[in-house]
């Protein structure tokens, strides 16, 4: 069994309206130099197949029809034997 | 005063989406040829989208006045008076484009947008309504559409906090490469205090509120003026993100400043953004403008003057402030965190002078680029005229059998799945919620209500573009009715393809010519609209579908009625005349499988005589409960009354006319209404010319045909129920 | 009876509240901005339901966390009864007023629908009005429901009679189709130890008035008028 | 100025209606062999802090206080000078 994680990230240069709402709150709770915020998605997947490189194949598939929003968002996987 | 910039090409014009000759007409407007961002500026207000080049000359016909309009098409939104000093401000625009790249934010962005152009006036929005047209349920991209677009308004409109309280959804194949997601939302304010976006001043201060600018849709107006093909969807822009948190405090901030007499003009950044609401408030006025680039609040670093003048950032506006009220504006956008600042000043110059880095880097003049923006009379030919279907030579199909696949159909079957992931209570007025004629929303504080709907049946409208504009007027004029309320005023929506096509251009042209002949005799005047051309992709267009949103009053929101069966025992009466006309009618196409014949006639004297007739019998409390009669005819009425009800009835067809005509046939200034006794209601009919008919009595709990068969009410829940859901979770 | 309703950005069911509260006790119910430096005396806090914040990062985290937060906590110690409805519900659990998160519906779509409640305890400012036992109908509007807690949590929640309302079919039997956020142990709505603050999902408010469909509301804030008078 | 990647994942034993439902679209696409599915939160911050080990500490502050809710999350941060 392998164990990959997905980060999944706006691209830049598109909104990201959570991003800077926790900026926003960060700030007036009292937390200084507090620059950009992005916020993203992990997704962590247990998956049956041994091979790594396969695995990450499979998950690259899975990510580009289902798990990211390839318009306004990329994606990152790592891939744990 | 020098630009910088070198002189731009006839190729990037192309680019543009401007033609030789515009690009001409721009080089003659300005003396010189424009540069790069003047170039821009020209191709956003000349684009389709700004400009209604091809429509203008065609929208002109529509009456636009009455004794309730305060103000017609032109401004952000329409205004109709509706009674002691409120006004009611609504419109509807269309994100067909945006939502078939990224129905998420597609839609959602659309909600946000007409909310701004609503409360831009000074109202407060109180209902959200939304007209949605997506590809054939068999095709791939179907359910990916119709989940992203629903979550999108959802997600927005739920945020704001202003219900979403109803709307149409059908499906055709017409619609695989275009869907259409049009929203429409209405707004409340004092008719003294409703805000204009008209400059005026020369000296008072240019200020822009809300959002910061990024690189989001530049040229998303131009693109929302074009065709689809295979490689556009690689060449679309940023995609524009909705942020309904910020739109939220944009609200309260904008009403609450509007509670003073700060402001002197008022415009959202919409399509186009601050190129188009700089010129128009400009233009307007008769006056010029100056902005400092440098001043706009910008998040992305290295913006240059295109960029800024182009984005269409959402949830931003710009206001021309009385200077010495610009600090307590600042004040109140501080409190609710938004970004505000001086970005320039109103002149008297009469030209757009845009400065950067302490250049100017676009100077021209207002008054050419709205006045003299290219003007088309395309030409257009009309639609060939359809043989009528007589009923004896439409097979005939057992009527309960027919019933089921119907109110089982992806156009009848329930759109609940959609509504209850709106928030349609929000703000505690809704009187009536989705899934009846109209929606009614009482106003805070009065018994009064308004009663709105959205109409267009797409079909009728390709086989006879001329009735099909006059029946989408009619069926929303009935809507409205048959909840009890007076139709006042409406807004449309006209979503065509490529207007370069002369078919295309006719039924735009002849929908046009219907629509005015409804609004006419029904007193029905259009106060704003939106034109949504080149809905094409490699040359395939929509049915032509002008979508009708309408607004109505009833003095009580207590005399309303829904559709519902009240009580076993009841009489039920068909008002209106039923000749059995299934040409283009749902019977046709779902049990048939053909989409043809001419639609139903609309004769707009006999509608508005039943119209009159069945409000006023609703306001008499002499009725218990109304639908109008449309998609699928007069069983279908039936039904959807049992099924709102829980309560069935036994119903007759007469012996003379062919059942299957008489019970499906599409008949238009059709009502079903039920009553405890019949006999008052029949005479008041007779003597008002209105043919009424009693058709059956409420009761048990099926719907049994006298004489023949009849199924379940639970059973008809069951079908008409459980198709979208089951659709959307495969 | 004085009610204040504390209004963070992005709240947009305080009218609802307000006039519901209105309605029962014929008072006008202070509105306080979160940003205001003291919360005025009032015999009852009510957190309405909204969008607080956006909804971003987590429902309710946001408001939570802001300054007035901690006088409405400091109120609630002293026994002033502290309301928190959907979005409120939310805020006073990130706030750790009460125990538990909500979670995304099951469904993970937003569902606005009248769903049926059997209030669970009479024992309370809230719900003294009405019978244990009892089944009201009202309406839902939400994107995160899904009441979760611990099994040990539940357990005393359920021990203590502080579950104060559940989902229910209309004949009052829990079943999982009328669970339909996914609720643990189908909980709708629950109170503190001392009783006197309670979150809920659902909107009562919005069932107060006969024009809207339901009156099943109305038991809620009589009882608060009269506990409270 | 530092950048730092906060992980936010539901705890082990707390319902995930997220991953859950990814799990089962994955397996509808046509997706074989994924196991448990489980779904979290990255953010990512600019901090005008210099120093690596000052700017962890003042992240564990933001997600004490703000960022997790420690009840049902558990949170990872990385520090990248
Ligand atoms: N997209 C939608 N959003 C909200 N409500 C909808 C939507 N689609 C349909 N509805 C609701 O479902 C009901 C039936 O719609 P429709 O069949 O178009 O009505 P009608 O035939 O009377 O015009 C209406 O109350 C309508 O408001
Ligand atoms: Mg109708």
């Amino acid at each position: 069994m392998v164990k990959a994680r997905v980060q999944i990230m706006p691209k830049s240069g598109v909104l990201d309206p959570q991003g800077k709402a926790i900026a926003h709150a960060l700030a007036s709770l009292g937390f200084s130099g507090v620059g950009e915020v992005r916020q993203g998605k992990v997704i962590d997947l247990e998956l049956s197949e041994t091979d790594p490189g396969k695995a990450k194949r499979a998950v690259e598939a899975m990510c580009e029809k289902l798990l990211a929003n390839t318009l306004i968002e990329s994606y990152r996987i790592e891939v744990q034997g | 005063m020098t630009v910088i910039d070198p002189p731009a090409t006839l190729d990037q014009a192309r680019q543009f989406g401007l033609s030789e000759d515009e690009f001409k007409r721009a080089c003659r407007i300005m003396g010189r040829t424009p540069n790069f961002t003047e170039l821009g500026i020209f191709s956003v207000m000349w684009s389709e989208h700004c400009s209604y080049k091809s429509s203008k000359v065609w929208l002109k016909k529509l009456p636009t006045t009455g004794a309730r309009v305060i103000c017609g098409p032109g401004e952000n939104a329409g205004v109709i008076d509706i009674g002691d000093g409120d006004a009611a401000i609504f419109k509807m625009e269309s994100h067909n484009h945006p939502s078939f790249i990224e129905p998420y934010q597609g839609a959602a962005t659309g909600v946000g947008g007409i909310l701004r152009d609503v409360f831009t006036m000074g109202a407060r929005p109180i209902a959200n309504l939304n007209a949605l047209r997506f590809g054939s349920p068999a095709h791939p991209k179907t359910r990916h559409l119709v989940d992203g677009v629903v979550r999108g308004i959802g997600g927005y409109g739920n945020c704001v906090g202003v219900p979403t309280v109803g709307g149409e959804c059908n499906f055709h194949p017409s619609y695989n490469g275009n869907i259409l997601v049009n929203a429409m939302t209405v707004g409340l304010a004092r008719s003294s205090r409703i805000f204009y976006s008209a400059a005026a001043g020369p000296g008072n201060p240019v200020i822009y509120v809300g959002a910061k600018t990024g690189r989001d849709g530049i040229h998303g107006a131009t693109m929302a003026s074009a065709e689809f093909s295979e490689d556009s969807e690689s060449k679309r822009p940023t995609v524009q993100v909705g942020d309904p948190f910020t739109e939220k405090l944009l609200i309260e901030a904008c009403l609450e400043l509007m509670e003073s007499d700060a402001i002197v003009a008022i415009q959202d950044m919409g399509a186009a953004g601050l190129t188009s609401s700089s010129v128009e408030m400009a233009g307007k006025g008769g006056l010029g403008i100056e902005l400092d680039l440098d001043r706009v609040p910008t998040r992305e670093t290295a913006m240059s003057p295109y960029e800024i003048m182009l984005s269409e950032s959402q949830e931003r506006m710009l206001m021309i402030l009385k200077p010495e009220r610009a600090e307590l504006a600042r004040r109140i956008f501080e409190k609710w965190e938004l970004d505000f600042a001086v970005i320039g000043r109103v002149t008297d110059s009469g030209r757009l002078v845009l400065t950067m880095h302490g250049q100017t880097v676009a100077d021209m003049p207002v008054g050419p680029l709205v006045t003299e923006a290219p003007l088309y009379e395309r030409p257009w030919t009309p639609a060939p005229a359809l043989p009528g279907l007589a009923a004896k030579g439409v097979a005939a199909r057992e009527p309960i059998a027919a019933l089921k696949q119907l109110v089982a159909c992806p156009d009848l079957a329930s759109k609940r799945w959609i509504w209850e992931q709106y928030d349609h209570l929000v703000m505690g007025h809704t009187v009536q919620r989705p899934g009846g004629d109209a929606a009614v929303v009482r106003l805070p504080g009065r018994k009064k209500a308004l009663a709105l709907a959205t109409d267009c049946t797409p079909r009728y409208c390709a086989a006879d573009p001329k009735r099909g504009g006059a029946q989408a007027v009619a069926e929303n004029w009935r809507n409205i009715t048959a909840v009890g309320a007076t139709p006042l005023a409406i807004t449309d929506n006209m979503n065509f393809g490529n207007p370069e096509r002369p078919e295309i251009m006719g039924q735009f042209a002849q929908s046009i010519e219907g629509m005015r002949e409804a609004c006419l005799a029904l007193d029905y005047p259009v106060v704003s609209g939106n034109v949504s051309l080149y809905n094409e992709t490699n040359g395939s267009g929509i049915l032509p579908t002008p979508v009708i949103g309408g607004v109505g009053l009833i003095d009580d929101a207590a005399k309303a009625v829904t559709l519902a069966f009240k009580r076993a025992g009841e009489i039920v009466v068909a008002i209106g005349e039923t000749t059995g006309w299934l040409g283009q009618s749902l019977y046709l196409r779902e049990l048939l499988g053909r989409e043809d014949g001419s639609p139903p006639p609309v004769d707009l004297k006999a509608e508005r005589r039943n119209g009159d007739f069945v409000r006023a019998q609703i306001l008499a409390g002499a009725v218990t409960s109304c639908h109008d009669v449309s998609d699928g005819g007069l069983l279908i009425a039936l039904a959807e009354m049992a099924m709102a009800g829980g309560i069935g009835a036994t119903v007759a067809a007469p012996q003379d006319q062919p059942a299957h005509g008489f019970w499906f046939g599409e008949d238009q200034a059709r009502y079903v209404v039920t009553c405890r006794a019949a006999d008052a209601l029949l005479q008041a009919a007779q003597k008002a010319n209105v043919p009424a008919r009693v058709v059956g009595k409420t009761g048990g709990d099926a719907l049994t045909l006298a004489g023949g068969n009849a199924i379940s009410v639970a059973e008809l829940k069951h079908l008409n129920e459980a198709w979208l859901p089951a659709y959307m979770a495969q | 009876m004085q009610a204040a309703i504390i209004l963070f950005p992005g709240s947009n069911r305080e009218q609802d509240v307000h006039d519901a509260l209105k309605r029962a006790t014929g008072k006008e119910p202070l509105r306080v901005w979160h940003r205001d430096s003291d919360l005025p005396k009032a015999d009852l806090i009510v957190i309405p339901g909204g969008f607080s914040y956006g909804d971003y990062l987590r429902c309710g985290a946001m408001a939570a966390h802001s300054p007035i937060m901690r006088e409405v906590k400091a109120r609630a110690e002293t026994g002033t009864p502290v309301l928190g409805i959907c979005n409120g519900f939310q805020i006073v659990t990130e706030a750790g007023l009460l125990p538990g998160v909500l979670l995304v519906n099951r469904t993970l779509r937003f569902h606005c629908k009248d769903v049926h409640l059997r209030v669970e305890t009479s024992q309370s400012v809230y719900t003294r009005r009405y019978n244990a036992g009892q089944v009201i109908r009202v309406p839902v509007a939400h994107h995160d429901g899904n009441y979760f807690a611990d099994k040990d949590t539940l357990d005393r929640l359920e021990g203590e009679g502080l579950v104060a309302f559940r989902y229910c079919r209309s004949d009052g039997e829990i079943d999982d189709d009328a669970n339909a956020n996914g609720s643990a142990r189908a909980i709708a709505g629950i109170l503190n130890e001392k009783r006197n603050v309670l979150g809920l999902m659902p909107h009562p408010e919005d069932a107060t008035d006969p024009l809207l469909g339901s009156t099943d509301g109305q038991g809620f804030f009589a009882s608060l008028a009269e506990a409270l008078a």
